[in-house]
């Protein structure tokens, strides 16, 4: 083991698992071929030699707890269920240092690449550059562009609306005369004869809608008896008999 | 093609990096030895390229072919639609030119927003059709020949007229409901 | 250098003065035709030559040979260095792509610093990409054209050694069984 590696302190590491590393690269041979015991008892011994100096990073004591465990699970006798295996735990710890070993080479074969702007050059004059001029074609067809003179003109033309006068009998002017006629009439009479004489027309025919509603209405509150024979024979109306 | 000597490559590489032209002397700085014959096979290998060796004064530099600068700018289509507001505003132009913007706002009836006739004139198809004598002098705008053949006609009296836009149901106002008087006052209205 | 066709002067020409490396369809865009043959017959012009045509992922440009960098070099300033975890980070990164911060932490055995990320990210080098879906959403992280080109390497394919240390099991998903050493303490009587 290299004595030196043992003296410089912990600042000198990236974490536990980058001293560890050192310390395994330290026994010269392959990673893989490395004794994990060998490797643990290097690393709580350096532990233990830094502790008296400084204060040593949590993370470095948990490993050092850990690998104490792992250090007493390899050496006590195996428990046949042992679970985890100890032997499963230390392959594993081989092969994360593996992997930092294999990252960390392939980042110093990566730097030393023939590197753009250190090794190989690009061009050094900004020369001519491309440039790309951007030209918008607008999109539009000969029928959006009526279709958009249409929208125009019909929503601009001045609009007309015009409400044609028309004179009605309302169903409340209806309701009222029919009931007043009711109260003088003591025999069946036909509807059209409550119908205000004078109208003619679309009035009268208003006139006419409006009283059936209203013979309607007063039948329904028992003011009136309506009869008819046959359909679309006279409907003939006259006040109840009490 | 026969590969160059290191000296030849030297040089190659040097004026290819560099972010000026040359000097002789600079040149020779930098690979050690007179670079005169180097540039002499330099500007043999690079003639009718699409890349060429030249000297200004005492420089030299690299540089592409003048003959191939159009490549170096590219001019890209992006296709888009035109703005309804912008269609609006077109279409009233083509049935009504000369037309000042005034006059172009009271027929849709809103406000023309600033880029509209920006993008019409930039599209080719409006130009301004000077200025009309009434008061403010307001600038005209007519349709271009541009406009005619986006839009495949032979002239502006290729635009259906009202009659032609009311057969193709396109003056139907959208929300009104007609009424029979009213349609009957329209037609009425509307003969000439 | 025979004189080359009309498309091969046009591809190097543009090749030539583009600030950045091209793709086929920035290429094919500025000279309107399929620039592959012509990078063919390009690649092998310049083979041995001063200056390379170099395809770094879906890119090409132009380069000065590797082999003259000492002539270069000496007008350049060398590359400010970068930190020892700078390095590994980016190793982990080009080798495992896409990886979470978490993995790559995993594989260091401490955490990322807070810089480390941004002096690659601002070297152009990674790039987030895209998060994975498990539990928290991770972000991943993963190279750029940028660092293709920048390490000389035509496609991640030929990163050193990745062959070998896929195959010798190293470049595996990674184990984070030691990431709560405490954890494990605590759950040592657990199954797995």
């Amino acid at each position: 083991m290299d004595d030196d590696a043992l003296t410089v302190e912990l600042e000198g590491w990236e974490g536990p698992l980058d001293l560890l590393l050192a310390l395994a690269r330290s026994q010269k041979v392959d990673l893989r071929a490395i004794s994990i015991l060998s490797l643990v008892e290097q690393y709580l011994a350096f532990i233990e030699d830094q502790a008296e100096r400084l204060e040593l990073a949590a993370d470095y004591l948990v490993m050092a707890a850990w690998l104490a465990y792992l250090k007493s699970a390899l050496l006590l006798p195996r428990e046949p269920e042992q679970d985890p295996d100890p032997d499963e735990l230390a392959l594993r710890l081989q092969l994360r240092l593996e992997r930092l070993d294999a990252m960390r080479e392939a980042g110093a074969r990566l730097m030393a690449r023939d590197r753009l702007g250190r090794d190989v050059f690009r061009r050094g004059a900004a020369g001519e550059g491309l440039t790309t001029v951007r030209r918008t074609g607008w999109q539009v067809e000969i029928f959006d562009l009526i279709a958009a003179y249409g929208r125009v003109s019909a929503r601009t033309r001045p609009a007309l609306h015009v409400v044609a006068s028309r004179e009605v009998m309302t169903l409340d002017a209806a309701l009222a005369r029919v009931a007043a006629m009711l109260a003088t009439r003591i025999d069946w009479t036909a509807i059209e004869r409550f119908v205000p004489p004078s109208s003619t027309g679309r009035l009268r025919r208003s006139a006419l809608a409006s009283s059936f509603l209203a013979a309607l209405e007063l039948a329904r509150q028992g003011r009136v008896e309506l009869d008819q024979r046959a359909p679309f024979a006279p409907l003939m109306l006259r006040r109840p008999r009490s | 093609m026969t590969p160059p000597d290191d000296l030849v490559r030297a040089v190659e590489a040097v004026l290819f990096a560099s972010a000026e032209s040359l000097t002789l002397d600079a040149l020779a700085a930098h690979v050690g030895a007179d670079p005169r014959a180097a540039l002499g096979v330099l500007a043999k290998d690079y003639a009718g390229r699409g890349v060429e060796l030249v000297r200004r004064g005492e420089r030299w530099h690299f540089q592409t072919a003048a003959d191939l600068a159009p490549l170096l700018r590219r001019t890209r289509e992006e296709t888009r639609r035109l703005s309804r507001a912008a269609v609006e505003t077109l279409a009233i132009i083509a049935y009504h030119e000369p037309v000042s913007r005034a006059e172009i706002e009271a027929v849709r009836g809103v406000q023309i927003a600033k880029g509209t006739l920006d993008v019409l004139m930039e599209a080719g198809w409006i130009r301004p059709a000077g200025r009309r004598e009434v008061p403010g002098r307001p600038l005209t705008y007519a349709t271009t020949p541009g406009f005619l053949a986006h839009f495949g006609l032979a002239s502006r009296r290729d635009l259906p007229g009202l009659d032609d836009l009311r057969a193709a149901g396109l003056l139907d106002p959208v929300d009104t409901v007609f009424d029979g008087a009213t349609e009957r006052l329209e037609k009425a209205g509307d003969s000439d």
